[in-house]
C-alpha cells in the first residue's frame, strides 16, 4: 500500500467534482460537486496524517466535515428558496450579474 | 545724410499710416500732399548732396545705424553703401520718384484713401532706396521684399475689385519666387564665404575662395531673383497685369524703381557675373528671348497701359542682354534713359486715361492731339526716345547695347535686338498715331488735366531729350563719361568707329522703317485688332502662357491640397486612429459576451485559467513538454 | 517673495484661482483677479529677466526633496531657453484675459488660470516626474474649454486630442521611469532630477528606445507630420483663448521639450533620429502648407499654418548648428507673438460676423480699416515678411539648412513661397472685395487695439532690431550646442 | 493483499458513484451516486486508520447530509419539465475534463513528490482525535461550533417561507 493510490484518487474525485461543476446546469449537482471537490481534500488530509503518523490531519478532517455539513445547510436552504421564487434549479436563468451591452 | 535718405521716406510712410488709421474720413489734403510729396523731395536733394561727394572723386561712402543680427559668424548690420553706381541709382529714383509723387498728387486727389495712397508711395520709395543702398545682400534682399510688399499693396490699391487683388497676388507671388532664388543665392554664397564678412566690399575680396561650379550656381540663382523682379522670361507674367493699379504706381513701378531692380542687382554683383561668363550668356539670351516677346504681343494689344508694359518688359530684356554680356555700364544707363522716357510715357497715358474717364482702350480714343497739345508733343518726345531715334536719349543708351552685343560676336543675339528695336518702334508709334492722329470713331468730351499733372511730363521730356548726352560714346565724339563714371569692371570692346556708326545707322533705319509702318497703318483711322488668324489670336491672347501656367501649377496645387484635404488626412492619417478604436470596441464588445452572468461560464473561466497554469507548472516542471 | 520667485510665477495664479473659487467670488471679481494674477507674474518676470544673468547656465534654482523614497523633487529652475517661453507665456495672458472681458462663464476664467500654472510649471521644471505632472496638467484645461466650451463636434474633438496626447504622455512616462530606474541601478539611488539622470551612460539600443518615447511625446504635440490628426479639429472646436494657447504656447513646449529633455539626455541618439526628423519636418512644411490653400476655416488654416511653421523650428532644432538653433528660438518667440495675434484677430471676426468661413467673408477692408490693418500684419507676421520678427528666424534657419545641406536647404527656403501663397489667398478673399452694406462691419475698439497692439510692437522691434534681444539666448545657445557637439564627436 | 483489493473496490464504487453524480439527469439518481461515493470514501477512512473520522462520515456526510439532501429533492419535487434542459451536457463535459487534466495531474504530481510511504504508526484512536480536538484544536473547534449556529439560523431564515411568495404560491395552485 503506498500513498500514490489515495492520492491518485483523490485528485481524481477532486477533477469529476470541478468537470461537474462547471458542465452541469442543476443546482443540486452543482452543490454535490462541491461536495465532493470538499470530500477529496478530506480524503488528502486523512492520507497525510498517515503518512505523517499525525493526528492532526484527521482533526482536521473531521473539522472539515463540521464545516460540509453547514454549508449543505445553507445551500439546500438558498435552493428551496430559489425554487419556490423562480419554479426552477436552473443555474443559467440567474444571470442578474450580466449588463446589456449596446451593439456598437 | 545716408541713412536720412532711406529713413526718411520710411518715417513718413509710417507717420502717414498712423495719422490716417486714425481717421480715416477726414481729408487732411495738405497735410498729406506736404508729407507725401515733401519726404522723396527732400531724399532727392539729399541724393544730389552725396552725388556731388562722390563727383568729386572721393570713394564709396559707408554709414552704419546698428548691428541687426549678430550669430556667431553671421554679422549682419543696418548699414548703408553709396558708391557710383548706386548714387546714379538713387539720384534718378529719387528724381523721377519725386515728379511721380507731384503727378500723383493730381491723379489720386478725389480718391478717398488719398493718405493711404501716399504712405503707400513712400513706403515705396523707401524700400527701393534701401534696395539700393543696401551695404549688404541681407539688407538689400530686405528691400527686396519691401518693394515686392508695396507693389502688392499699391497693384491691390482698389481693393473693392476682387481682380485687382488677384493682380497683385500674382505680382507678390511671383516675386516671392524670385525671392526664393535670391535667397537661395545668399544662403549659400554666405556658407560658401565661410564667415569671412558679408559685405559687398568683404564679398568682392573673397570670391576667388569659391569654386566656378558654387559661384555659376550662387549666379544662376540670383538671376532667378532678378527675373522676378524684373519680368523677364518665365517669371513676367505679373507685369501686364500689375497695370490694375493707379497710373502713377504703374509708373513708379516701371520706370524707376522695382522692374530696374533685377539690373541694378546684376551690376551690384557684377564682380561675381565677371567671373562666371557662361551665366552672363544665359542671362543674355534671356533677355534678348524677353525683349523679342514683349515687342511680338506689345505690337497686338489695344490696352494703353499694357502696351506700355509689355515695352517695358521689352526694354528690360535689352538691359539684361547688355549686363548678361559683361556690358553693366550700358545697362544701367539704358535703366538710367529708360527710366524718363518710361516715366514720361506712364504719365502721358495716364493724362489721357484722365481726360477720357478713366478709358483705356486705344481704339476708343483717337484724334487727341488738338485737345491734348502739352500731352502730346511730351509724348512723342518720349516715343522717339523709345524708339532710338538720335538725338534722344534711348537712341544712345540701345545703341552702345547692340554694339556690345554684335562686338562680343554673339551674333543672334544682336539680331534679336535689331529686329526688337524696329519692333519697339512699330508698336510705340501705333499707339502714338492711334491715340493722337486716327479719326475717332466718336466723339468725347475731354476732362481739363491738372496742372500738377502736366508739370512733371514737361520736366521729363527735357530729361528724355537730353539724359542721353550722359554718356555718348568715342564714335560719336563723346567720351563716355556715364560709364567712366560708374566705374564697373565691364568687358573691353574692340570696334572700329566705322563698325559702329554703321551699326548705329541700321538701328536708326530699323527705327525709322518700324515708324513708317505705323505710320502707314495706324495714322489715318482706327484698326483694331481682328482675332482673324491663328498667330493673331495667339499673340492678343499672349501665347496662353496664363493658361498655361493654370494649368502646370495652379490647377496640380489646388489637386494636391483638396487631395490632402478629402484623402490624406481623413483616410490615411484619420484612418489609421479609427481602425484602432473601431479594434478597441469591437473586442470590447466581444469581452462584455463572455459576461452573460452565468455563474457556470464564470467558473469555466475560473477553471481555464488554472487549467492554463497548471499546464504552464507542469511545463516548468518538465513533466509535459 | 524674491527667493522663491519660480514657485511664485509658477503657482500665482493657481492660488489665485483656488481663493476665488473657495470666497465664491463673482464674476466682476473673478475677471479682476484674473488680470491681477496675469499682471502680477507678467511684472515677476520682468524682474527676473532684467536680474537674468545670459552667461550662467541653471538660475533661481529651488530643489526641495518632494517624495524622498522615490526620489521626486520640486525641481525648479530657469535657463534662457525655458526664459524666452516664460517669457511668451506671461506676456500673453494678459491680452487673452482683456480679449476675454465679455466672458460670462466661470469655469472658462478659472481654466485658464490653471492652464496658466500648468505651462509655466512645465516650462520650469527640471525634474522629470515633475514635468510630466504639470505636463499633463494643462492638458486638462484645454480638454474642458474644447470639450465645454468649444464650437461644432467639440467633445468628440476634445476626446480626440485627450487621447492621442495622452498616448504620447504614456510613452514619455515609460521612458521617465525606466531613466529613473536606470540611475537606481547606477548609483543606487532613486532619481529624477535632470542634472542627475544627464550623468548616466546608456547604451545605444537602449537610449534609442528612451528617445523615442520622449520624441513621441513631443512629436504629437508639435505636431509633426504623421501625429497630426487632432491638431485642425482642436484648432476649430476650440474657444479662442484655448486655441492662442495651444498654437502659441503649448505647441512651442513640444520643440522645448526636445531642447531641455532630448539633447539634454541623449544628443547622440537625437543625432540618430536627426534624418528622420528631418525628413518628416521637411515633409510637414510643405504638406501643411499645401493643406491649406484650401482650407476655408480660418481656425483650421492658421492650424496648418502653425503646423508647417513649427515643423520648420523642429527642422531648425534638429539641424544642430548655431544659425539654425539661434533662428528655431527666435521663430518659437516671434511666431507665438504672431499666431496669438492671428487667433485673437479670427477670434474678433467671429464675434463680428459669427462665422470664420472663408467663403462667407469678404469686403472688410473697405469698411473697417483698423481691423484690416491688424489682420493683415499679423497675416504677413506669420508670412515672415521683413521687418517682422518671423523674417529674421526664417533667414537664419535657412541659412542652417544651406549650411547642412544644399538640398535640405532649398527645401527649406520654400517656406517663403508656400506661406505666401496661402495666405495671401486668404487675405484676398476675407479682407478685400466688395462689401455687404447690409451687414455691418464695426471696427476695432480701444480694447481691443490695447489688447493687440503690444503683439504688434513686439513683433516689429524682434524684427527691427533682433540684436537687442538675442544677447539673451545667444551664450547658453552657444554653451549647449558645444556640449552636444562634443557629446557627439563633432568638434575637432 | 487485502487491502488493496478492498482499496480497489472501494475505488471502483466511489468513481462509479461520482460519474453517475455528474452524468445523471435525475436529480435523485445524483444524490444516490453521490451517497455512493460518500460511503466509499469513509471506507477509504477506514482504510487509513482513521477510525473516528470514518465514523464521523458515515454519521455526519451520509447520515446527515447526504439524507438532508435527498429530503430536500423530495419535498421540492422537481418535476421533469422543470428540470434544466441539457442538450449539450457530453459536450461540456467532455471540454471541461480535458482543462481539469493538467489540474489532477499536477495534484497528483505534487502530492506524490512529497511523501512515497506511510510511516508505521499506531490507528488513530478516539481518545487521541478527542484529546487533540480539546487541547490543540480548541480555537477552531469553538469557531466550528459557531459556524454550524450560524447556519443552522441562517439556513431558517432563508428557508422560511415569506408572505408575498406564500400568496404567490396559492395563488399559483
Amino acid at each position: 500500500m503506498t500513498p500514490e493510490l489515495f492520492f491518485l484518487l483523490a485528485s481524481v474525485l477532486f477533477s469529476i467534482g470541478l468537470v461537474g461543476l462547471v458542465s452541469r446546469r442543476n443546482l443540486f449537482v452543482l452543490y454535490m460537486s462541491i461536495e465532493l471537490m470538499l470530500s477529496s481534500v478530506n480524503l488528502l488530509l486523512a492520507t497525510f496524517s498517515k503518512v505523517l503518523g499525525d493526528a492532526s490531519g484527521s482533526v482536521i478532517a473531521l473539522l472539515m466535515i463540521a464545516v460540509i455539513a453547514a454549508e449543505a445547510a445553507l445551500f439546500l436552504a438558498m435552493i428551496v428558496h430559489i425554487y419556490r421564487k423562480n419554479r426552477t434549479v436552473d443555474s443559467d436563468t440567474f444571470n442578474k450579474l450580466r449588463e446589456e451591452v449596446e451593439n456598437a | 545724410m545716408l541713412s536720412l535718405i532711406v529713413i526718411l521716406p520710411f518715417f513718413s510712410a509710417l507717420l502717414m499710416a498712423i495719422v490716417y488709421l486714425g481717421n480715416t474720413k477726414e481729408k487732411r489734403y495738405f497735410f498729406y500732399t506736404l508729407i507725401g510729396v515733401g519726404t522723396p523731395a527732400v531724399s532727392t536733394i539729399l541724393s544730389f548732396m552725396v552725388g556731388n561727394t562722390l563727383l568729386d572723386g572721393s570713394a564709396t561712402i559707408h554709414h552704419t545705424l546698428f548691428q541687426w543680427i549678430s550669430v556667431g559668424d553671421f554679422n549682419i548690420e543696418v548699414a548703408f553703401m553709396a558708391d557710383r553706381l548706386s548714387v546714379v541709382m538713387i539720384s534718378f529714383i529719387t528724381f523721377i520718384g519725386t515728379l511721380i509723387h507731384i503727378y500723383a498728387a493730381g491723379y489720386i486727389k478725389e480718391d478717398e484713401s488719398y493718405g493711404k495712397f501716399f504712405s503707400y508711395f513712400n513706403l515705396f520709395m523707401g524700400s527701393m532706396l534701401l534696395l539700393v543702398l543696401a551695404d549688404n545682400p541681407i539688407m538689400m534682399f530686405v528691400g527686396w521684399e519691401l518693394v515686392g510688399l508695396s507693389s502688392y499693396l499699391l497693384i491691390g490699391f482698389y481693393h473693392q475689385e476682387s481682380s485687382n487683388i488677384t493682380a497683385a497676388n500674382k505680382a507678390f507671388i511671383l516675386n516671392r519666387v524670385g525671392d526664393f532664388g535670391f535667397i537661395m543665392a545668399i544662403s549659400i554664397l554666405f556658407i560658401s564665404l565661410e564667415g569671412t564678412g558679408f559685405t559687398f566690399d568683404s564679398i568682392q575680396e573673397n570670391i576667388g575662395m569659391i569654386d566656378p561650379d558654387r559661384l555659376s550656381l550662387i549666379g544662376i540663382l540670383l538671376f532667378v531673383g532678378a527675373m522676378g523682379k524684373s519680368a523677364q522670361i518665365p517669371l513676367y507674367v505679373w507685369l501686364p497685369d500689375a497695370m490694375a493699379g493707379p497710373t502713377p504706381v504703374s509708373a513708379l513701378i516701371h520706370a524707376a524703381t522695382m522692374v530696374t531692380a533685377g539690373v541694378y542687382m546684376v551690376a551690384r554683383y557684377s564682380f561675381l557675373y565677371e567671373l562666371i561668363p557662361d551665366v552672363g550668356i544665359f542671362i543674355a539670351t534671356i533677355g534678348a528671348a524677353s525683349a523679342l516677346f514683349a515687342a511680338v504681343i506689345a505690337s497686338y494689344q489695344s490696352d494703353i497701359k499694357k502696351i506700355l508694359a509689355y515695352s517695358t518688359m521689352s526694354q528690360l530684356g535689352y538691359m539684361f542682354i547688355a549686363v548678361g554680356l559683361g556690358a553693366y555700364s550700358s545697362g544701367i544707363f539704358h535703366v538710367f534713359t529708360h527710366a524718363f522716357f518710361k516715366a514720361l510715357l506712364f504719365m502721358g497715358a495716364g493724362a489721357v486715361i484722365i481726360a477720357l474717364h478713366h478709358e483705356q482702350n486705344i481704339f476708343k480714343m483717337g484724334g487727341l492731339k488738338k485737345e491734348l497739345k502739352l500731352v502730346y508733343i511730351t509724348m512723342f518726345i518720349a516715343t522717339l526716345a523709345i524708339s532710338g531715334i538720335p538725338p534722344f536719349a534711348g537712341f544712345f543708351s540701345k545703341d552702345a547695347i547692340l554694339v556690345t552685343a554684335f562686338a562680343s560676336e554673339h551674333y543672334i543675339i544682336w539680331g534679336v535686338g535689331s529686329l526688337t528695336a524696329m519692333l519697339t518702334a512699330f508698336y510705340m508709334f501705333r499707339l502714338f498715331f492711334t491715340v493722337f492722329h486716327a479719326e475717332p470713331t466718336e466723339t468725347k468730351k475731354v476732362h481739363a488735366v491738372p496742372n500738377s499733372m502736366t508739370t512733371p511730363l514737361v520736366v521729363l521730356a527735357f530729361g528724355s531729350a537730353t539724359a542721353g548726352f550722359l554718356g555718348v560714346n568715342e564714335a560719336y565724339g563723346g567720351s563716355s563719361w556715364f560709364n567712366t563714371f560708374l566705374a564697373l569692371p565691364d568687358a573691353p570692346l574692340h570696334l572700329s568707329h566705322a563698325k559702329e556708326y554703321m551699326l548705329g545707322g541700321l538701328n536708326v533705319l530699323l527705327g525709322l522703317l518700324g515708324m513708317w509702318l505705323a505710320y502707314q497703318l495706324f495714322a489715318k483711322d482706327m484698326r483694331e485688332v481682328q482675332e482673324d488668324k491663328i498667330y493673331k489670336k495667339v499673340i492678343i491672347n499672349k501665347f496662353y502662357i496664363d493658361e498655361i501656367y493654370t494649368f502646370l501649377i495652379v490647377k496640380p496645387l489646388l489637386f494636391l491640397s483638396n487631395f490632402i484635404a478629402k484623402v490624406m488626412d481623413p483616410k490615411i492619417f484619420d484612418g489609421l486612429i479609427n481602425l484602432n478604436v473601431w479594434t478597441y470596441t469591437k473586442s470590447a464588445v466581444l469581452f462584455a459576451k463572455l459576461q452573460n452572468g452565468k455563474v457556470r461560464y464564470y467558473a469555466l473561466y475560473i477553471l481555464v485559467g488554472v487549467s492554463a497554469m497548471s499546464y504552464y507548472m507542469l511545463f516548468k516542471l518538465g513533466v509535459v513538454s | 517673495m524674491m527667493d522663491h520667485i519660480l514657485s511664485n510665477i509658477i503657482f500665482l495664479p493657481l492660488f489665485m484661482a483656488v481663493i476665488l473659487g473657495a470666497f465664491g467670488a463673482n464674476l466682476k471679481i473673478l475677471k479682476i483677479g484674473a488680470l491681477f494674477s496675469s499682471i502680477v507674474t507678467l511684472l515677476l518676470v520682468a524682474w527676473l529677466t532684467y536680474h537674468f544673468d545670459p552667461h550662467a547656465q541653471m538660475q533661481f534654482v529651488q530643489n526641495i526633496p518632494w517624495i524622498q523614497k522615490s526620489g521626486f523633487s520640486y525641481f525648479i529652475g530657469v535657463d534662457a531657453l525655458s526664459l524666452v517661453v516664460l517669457l511668451l507665456i506671461t506676456l500673453l495672458m494678459p491680452p487673452l484675459y482683456i480679449y476675454m472681458y465679455h466672458e460670462k462663464r466661470k469655469g472658462y476664467w478659472y481654466n485658464m488660470m490653471l492652464l496658466q500654472t500648468g505651462v509655466t510649471g512645465a516650462v520650469l521644471s527640471l525634474d522629470l516626474v515633475l514635468f510630466y505632472l504639470f505636463w499633463e496638467t494643462m492638458l486638462l484645461p484645454i480638454f474642458i474649454m474644447i470639450g465645454k466650451y468649444g464650437n461644432g463636434m467639440h467633445q468628440y474633438n476634445a476626446m480626440k486630442i485627450i487621447l492621442i496626447t495622452i498616448l504620447g504622455s504614456m510613452s514619455m512616462l515609460f521612458s521617465i521611469l525606466y531613466i529613473g530606474y536606470m540611475h537606481f541601478e547606477t548609483t543606487g539611488v532613486w532619481s529624477f532630477a535632470l542634472n542627475d539622470l544627464s550623468n548616466i551612460v546608456f547604451n545605444a539600443k537602449t537610449s534609442i528606445w528612451l528617445a523615442a518615447g520622449f520624441l513621441l511625446a513631443f512629436a504629437i504635440k508639435i505636431p509633426l507630420v504623421g501625429f497630426h490628426t487632432w491638431m485642425a479639429p482642436a484648432y476649430g472646436s476650440a474657444p479662442t483663448p484655448a486655441v492662442v494657447i495651444m498654437s502659441a504656447i503649448m505647441a512651442k513646449l513640444g520643440i522645448y521639450g526636445i531642447w531641455r529633455f532630448g539633447f539634454g539626455l541623449f544628443e547622440t541618439t537625437l543625432v540618430y533620429y536627426a534624418p528622420t526628423i528631418i525628413t518628416l519636418a521637411l515633409i510637414g512644411l510643405l504638406y501643411y502648407a499645401v493643406r491649406a490653400i484650401t482650407e476655408e476655416n480660418l481656425r483650421k488654416m492658421f492650424a496648418y499654418s502653425s503646423g508647417s511653421h513649427l515643423s520648420l523650428i523642429a527642422l531648425g532644432v534638429f539641424l544642430t548648428n548655431e544659425y539654425a538653433w539661434s533662428g528655431s528660438l527666435y521663430f518659437i518667440a516671434t511666431h507665438a507673438l504672431a499666431s496669438a495675434g492671428i487667433f485673437l484677430m479670427i477670434g474678433l471676426t467671429y464675434k463680428r460676423f459669427k462665422t470664420v468661413q472663408i467663403s462667407s467673408l469678404g469686403g472688410i477692408a473697405s469698411k473697417a480699416p483698423k481691423f484690416t490693418f491688424f489682420f493683415a500684419f499679423f497675416a504677413l507676421c506669420i508670412a515672415g515678411l521683413p521687418g517682422t520678427g518671423g523674417f529674421v528666424a526664417e533667414l537664419l534657419i535657412i541659412i542652417g539648412a544651406f549650411k547642412a545641406n544644399l538640398w535640405i536647404g532649398a527645401l527649406t527656403a520654400t517656406t517663403m513661397l508656400s506661406a505666401m501663397i496661402y495666405i495671401f489667398w486668404m487675405l484676398q478673399r476675407t479682407l478685400f472685395g466688395t462689401s455687404n452694406n447690409n451687414i455691418e462691419y464695426p471696427d476695432l475698439t480701444m480694447r481691443e487695439m490695447i489688447m493687440l497692439l503690444p503683439l504688434v510692437i513686439l513683433l516689429l522691434a524682434t524684427g527691427l532690431a533682433p540684436s537687442l534681444f538675442m544677447p539673451i539666448f545667444e551664450p547658453h545657445l552657444n554653451a549647449t550646442l558645444h556640449d552636444v557637439m562634443i557629446a557627439i564627436g563633432g568638434l575637432k | 493483499m487485502l487491502e488493496i483489493s478492498i482499496f480497489t473496490i472501494l475505488t471502483l464504487f466511489m468513481l462509479g458513484g461520482s460519474i453517475a453524480m455528474i452524468i445523471n439527469r435525475q436529480t435523485l439518481f445524483s444524490a444516490f451516486g453521490f451517497l455512493v461515493a460518500m460511503i466509499g470514501l469513509a471506507g477509504m477512512f477506514a482504510l487509513l486508520d482513521s477510525r473516528f473520522l470514518a465514523l464521523a462520515q458515515i454519521m455526519v456526510s451520509v447520515g446527515a447530509v447526504v439524507v438532508l439532501s435527498m429530503l430536500t429533492i423530495l419535498t421540492i419535487n422537481a418535476k421533469r419539465e422543470n428540470l434544466p434542459y441539457e442538450p449539450n451536457k457530453y459536450k461540456w463535459i467532455a471540454v471541461s475534463s480535458l482543462l481539469v487534466l493538467p489540474i489532477a495531474i499536477l495534484i497528483y504530481q505534487s502530492t506524490t513528490a512529497l511523501y512515497q510511504s506511510f510511516s508505521t504508526m499506531e490507528p488513530v484512536s478516539s481518545k487521541v482525535v478527542g484529546k487533540l480536538l480539546f487541547s490543540q484544536w480548541v480555537l477552531p473547534f469553538e469557531i466550528v461550533s459557531i459556524l454550524l449556529l450560524t447556519a443552522m439560523v441562517g439556513a431558517i431564515v432563508i428557508a422560511r417561507k415569506d408572505k408575498d411568495n406564500t400568496e404567490k404560491e396559492k395563488e399559483q395552485l
